[in-house]
């Protein structure tokens, strides 16, 4: 999980969906445990508006985003993968403690955050910078973040990519995960009891919906139809577990039923498709109530940089995936518009670096909170005890400490 | 009308955990009861008799049976801005939300830099006296002390009853409200329903004395009344009983100062001996007051095994016998 | 729950289902919450071997038990009938401190309970006097149990009707309900484990799937099949909440749905249909792994002696149940067969009551458990801690107690 | 062959983690292990590196992401006669089990009147140090002291953590086993993997002295040495270090015997102070050993509130600094 607990060599990214290693332990690993369903979607249930080469399949209309809009999704995809692979150096150069990739799962929460309107609560996973971005929050506030240092909202007491902002109306997740898939809905059902229009939006992974949370959050949804979206991003993998070890329903959308929810699968590298579907569950919140929406996409990284995939999956899994990146697509998509060409590509990869490197240094160079600052937020006001408790350990560190 | 309001009124621990809800839930919109049974039958044990009917179902809420699904749900709640009392049907049934209160509703100040709050009232009718067998007699509150985040009240008396609801609603941080089943009927007092709450964080001292301090909070500050006035008759102790109220933050000013003064303590719960609340307590004082006491600090409570069905309510909760027979060997403690 | 918070005026059990008050607070009971399914059990997807009037429906087929088997079945229902209106008397009366009726239930507990072999394992509900009874345990040993007495397998320490003998291999609840479910689902996996061929039957109210843990059994039986069998009693309440507050889902059953785990709907007021239903499951268990049984029933009866009906359902909602009593239904069917007539009834009636005299007579004057005997059982050999503190209780107590 | 296993070997926590569950595996077809990625990859860790593949999937069990699911079936087994190691993720996520270990498992054997038990090991890694967040840095263990029913073991080096592991397994009881991350790989010895298991309920003196008397276990026990080795020198005070080992049931007779030799007492652990296993010890204590205490007990522990990300591993958890500063405040004490 955790740096000096995992080989420390230096990685890149790339290495990641190229390794060639097979056995595990003595044996070999098997056929590949969540082979890419994309191309035969419809099969699967599983609802598109583009295929491969960004062409619309007819399955799902076209949300018909205007220019402008496509465009900010892409860019704002582009510079998540960036920003996914400099965190990834950042922990393997020993500068960011830990990290959790995001690769290849841009798309969902890219899309499913600009079908929301900007005063809708968003409660976070792990692998969703672009949420915040996408409300404004500076990228050197993630950075700050993900360095763990005093001057981000959580004053560094968070592990990095443990992300939110009250001010951005993004609550940060409770790192077990799945837990706050009841709070979501809870806040949900509390604005809809309070007359409030806001609407509410839950990433989790397929895994979390093993937890009873999930169970709760659904039953109660189903029962009390608070406006809320939960967003299963069924990735394939929760750490080394693959989803037919998770459970044995046929999807994960279809345990909505089981609670009386409505449900949709989409194809989660697909961003316009998780766009339709998001934004039509969104809409309809007020008279439908709840909706699951399942998201079949990949987590192309490692689970963390404490994991090592070589000894659960094989690299010809990964391959079939990547034909897929979301990334290739929408590009696709956008030139088969005449939106895009390689030379806007070159200029945004390079904007998106220059970006990253202004906002790590402003970072890094901040400061970390200090000892004292620990003891605040436990309640509103502190306790007696807590106060003696600061007072005391002010006192005893050594200097420097 | 508020005339009407400011008679003093004979009323039950029920019925003043019921008006504390009721005065609540009238001025303030916000605040929300959610639980198992609470809305159209008024709870198993009809504390919220009527609330539904009054309030509405829309913020007098019946459940599914999910005691985290509960938790959790208000969790939410109360991110957003609600302020849920959530009613847990018996303590024993906690557990399941564990996780949720300790570590979500008791963290989420802290954990989001002070961005987000969860004022919440988490109802625990707990100890044991109906014959509940070991689920329906639960003593839990010492789970909850073990790390900051969470206020736990405890009322002995229906006044205090009262205020404390009103109180822990309006208070900014989660509280743990732990109700005495065995008093929910069998004690009455009378007293002005003004809305006016409870300070949290003062204990009172409801026998003073000046031999031994005794330390104990729900019904078996009652117990230790009685054993305190039974040892005056009979063996001349003047024992004072504090009522803590307050778990966390306990009172230490009023703990220590009369600590200070007899130098002899007696701790008594119904929970469980080991890692109960005493447990903290006899540490603390040692620590704070080693120089004043005269004997060991002496704890009255429950042996480390379930509350018994059959022969619990008589045999496994301490009891003033019990508690004058502690008494006597602090008094009697020689090096 | 328990006696001094209940109203203690003696209350016939006849007297719950013909009660004629309808107000609840200020306001009006609605209509019936629980509306009787099953003269459209069809149209509602509930498999039926009998009608109402003990006529071959057609749809489930008969199980063809022998006769022999068929009476016994009956005399068990009546016996157990009689039991729950002599417990509701006794705690009337103080002689017991707590009473939960099962009035109503009774197909469904004995039918599933023959189903199994005996050698079978089954985790139990507290409406289920019948199946301990039905593995040969004696009376006495029930109403010591009901009596808090030393000389039962508990030794008086569980509340009244959380019954069990390890001997019979029924295994007690533990009285959160539900908690249980995956209990039995990971002692069904454990005998997979261990290649036993003992099969696992789990008895739960539809209220208790709200909670987590029937979501863990579900999810785990999903994915690694051992040989269980869920029923769940949808007995239309679970204490004051009908099962519209509970779930959104239409059916209980189609819950197994969400986990891969196969599901049927039956008739719980058919004793035949549970029977041949639960029959089925546990032969397909070693091959299909688990299956959740709905049994749409009714409970007839207060929630426990400490609840009070009148403030959430209509007598109307009651009577129309009455109709469908499984007692009357068996009965009917037996008929029908010519296996049974007036004779055979009061003679029955009234073996049942002299036997329910006899035991509880003899439980009665059996001894309450000692106080040293709290200590026993907590670890296997105590602690010094635990007979440091048994020590010292024992000689604190006052004489007498 | 067993020539082979009587040889010494270099071992690291890790791998005497391994090794013991190993060995159970092997020599017990009844025992299982299950948990989340703890077979395929070998848990996250690795603790169980290579098991499945040499016991199988039948028996090394990749589970679903759901604690309370994995304990609850552990539970069934164990019911049904296999002796289940459950590995918890992290100690961090137990608590959605915690019904299920002290309201299920620590109670099956007593609520049946001694007919079922629950043999279980459900191993907690545990503590901070490897820069963990407050999630995964958590000391949950004095949650599981308040009733009787449950053991409780903390492991300080390799060679207790195989030998305890085999303990556990073999116990007739369920067992919290707490594991110290921070040391799984910072720490290795050389001893012989023969199987056989430690004794529980022993502390350990693993330093001996007359002036003072410190009590930890897991990590702080070696804070607690480093502590005393530097007042040795500095202050000539002569401490005395016992890893107590096992918490429940806790060496009483080992305790008192130090701390009437000494009357001063410090008490180490990293998790929060208040209601800390330290809270426990300090009553316990003053209570037995009133008469010999020449100072109060000390307490050092994290303070009330969740482990800090990026300062905890440096300014939350206690260090030997820390240690000794409260060993000097307990030399000097006057009344
Ligand atoms: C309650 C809980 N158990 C275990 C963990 C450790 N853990 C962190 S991420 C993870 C896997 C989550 O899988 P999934 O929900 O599919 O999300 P993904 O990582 O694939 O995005 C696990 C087991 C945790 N954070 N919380
Ligand atoms: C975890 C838990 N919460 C609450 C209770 C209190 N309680 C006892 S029975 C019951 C209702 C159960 O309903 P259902 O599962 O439908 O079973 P039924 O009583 O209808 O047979 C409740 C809420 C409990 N025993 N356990
Ligand atoms: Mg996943
Ligand atoms: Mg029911």
């Amino acid at each position: 999980m955790i740096r000096n607990l995992a080989a420390s060599r230096l990685k890149m990214v790339q290495h990641v969906t190229t390794r060639k290693k097979k056995t595990v332990g003595k044996g070999k690993l098997n056929a590949p445990a969540f082979i890419c369903p994309l191309a035969q979607a419809k099969d699967h249930g599983i609802r598109q508006v583009m295929d491969a080469e960004g062409n619309l399949t007819g399955d799902l209309a076209d949300p018909d985003l205007a220019d402008g809009q496509l465009i900010r999704l892409y860019e704002m995809m582009v510079l998540v993968r960036a920003i996914d692979d400099r965190g990834w150096i950042l922990q393997r150069s020993g500068r960011v403690e830990f990290w959790i990739p995001h690769r290849g799962l841009e798309a969902v929460h890219t899309a499913a955050t600009i079908a929301f309107n900007d005063d809708d609560w968003i409660f976070l996973g792990y692998r969703h910078p672009g949420t915040l971005l996408l409300r404004g929050v500076p990228l050197v506030q993630l950075f700050a973040q993900f360095f763990g240092r005093a001057d981000e909202p959580f004053k560094g007491r968070r592990l990095p990519t443990l992300m939110g902002d009250r001010r951005a109306n993004v609550v940060p997740m409770t790192t077990q995960v799945g837990s706050y898939i009841p709070h979501a809905c809870g806040a949900a059902w509390a604005a809809k009891i309070k007359g409030d229009d806001t609407r509410f939006l839950a990433f989790f992974g397929e895994g979390s919906s093993s937890r009873g949370e999930f169970h709760s959050a659904l039953n109660f949804a189903g029962v009390h139809k608070p406006p809320v979206v939960f967003l299963c991003e069924n990735n394939g993998w929760a750490v080394t577990t693959p989803t037919s070890l998770q459970t044995a329903s046929t999807t994960f959308a279809e345990k909505g039923d089981a609670y009386g929810v409505r449900n949709i699968r989409v194809d989660g590298n697909d961003p316009l498709a998780v766009f339709a579907a998001t934004r039509e569950a969104r809409d309809l919140a007020p008279e439908k109530g709840a909706t699951l929406i399942e998201a079949v996409t990949y987590r192309m990284g490692y689970h963390t940089t404490s994991d090592n995939p070589d000894l659960y999956r094989t690299p010809e899994e990964v391959a079939v995936w990547e034909a897929w990146d979301p990334l290739i697509r929408m590009r696709k998509y956008l030139e088969n518009k005449d939106l895009w060409n390689e030379q806007h590509e070159e200029e945004l990869w390079a904007r998106c670096l220059a970006e990253i490197d202004v906002a790590v240094h402003a970072a890094e160079a901040m400061p970390l909170p200090g000892p004292a600052s620990m003891f605040d937020d436990t309640f509103e006001e502190p306790t007696w005890m807590l106060e003696e408790q600061r007072e005391q350990l002010l006192a005893e560190l050594e200097p420097g400490e | 009308m508020s005339a009407v309001k400011q008679r003093s009124r004979k009323t039950t621990m029920l019925e003043a955990i019921n008006a504390g809800m009721a005065h609540e839930l009238e001025n303030d919109p916000d605040v929300v009861l959610l639980g198992e049974d609470v809305g159209r039958a008024g709870g198993i044990f009809r504390t919220s008799t009527g609330l539904q009917q009054r309030i509405g179902s829309k913020r007098v809420i019946d459940t599914p049976l999910d005691e985290k699904g509960i938790v959790a749900h208000a969790v939410g709640m109360a991110l957003y801005g609600l302020k849920p009392i959530v009613e847990i049907q018996f303590s024993g049934f906690i557990h399941d939300a564990f996780e949720h209160i300790m570590f979500c509703a008791a963290r989420y100040r802290w954990a989001s830099g002070g961005q987000y709050s969860c004022p919440m009232v988490i109802r625990a009718p707990s100890f044991g006296g109906i014959k509940g067998g070991f689920w329906h007699s639960q003593s839990v509150e010492a789970y909850f002390v073990h790390h900051g985040g969470i206020k736990i009240l405890c009322p002995s008396t229906p006044e205090d009853a009262y205020r404390m609801m009103i109180a822990a609603v309006r208070d900014p941080d989660p509280v743990l409200l732990v109700e005495a089943v065995p008093l929910y009927r069998a004690m009455s007092a009378s007293f002005v329903h003004d809305g006016v709450p409870a300070e949290i964080g003062r204990a009172e001292i409801i026998r003073p004395g000046k031999d031994l301090t005794i330390l104990s909070y729900g019904p078996m500050c009652h117990q230790s009344v009685i054993a305190a006035d039974d040892l005056a008759d009979t063996d001349a102790v003047d024992v004072e009983v504090i009522d803590l109220r307050t778990l966390i933050p306990y009172d230490i000013e009023s703990i220590l100062k009369s600590v200070k003064k007899t130098g002899r303590v007696v701790i008594v719960h119904e929970a469980p001996l080991s890692m109960g609340f005493g447990a903290e307590m006899a540490a603390v004082i040692q620590e704070k007051a080693f120089g004043y006491l005269h004997t060991p600090i002496q704890r009255v409570a429950a042996p480390d095994v379930p509350y018994h069905f059959s022969i619990g309510d008589e045999c496994y909760k301490p009891n003033a016998h019990r508690i004058g027979l502690a008494i006597k060997r602090a008094m009697a403690f020689e090096f």
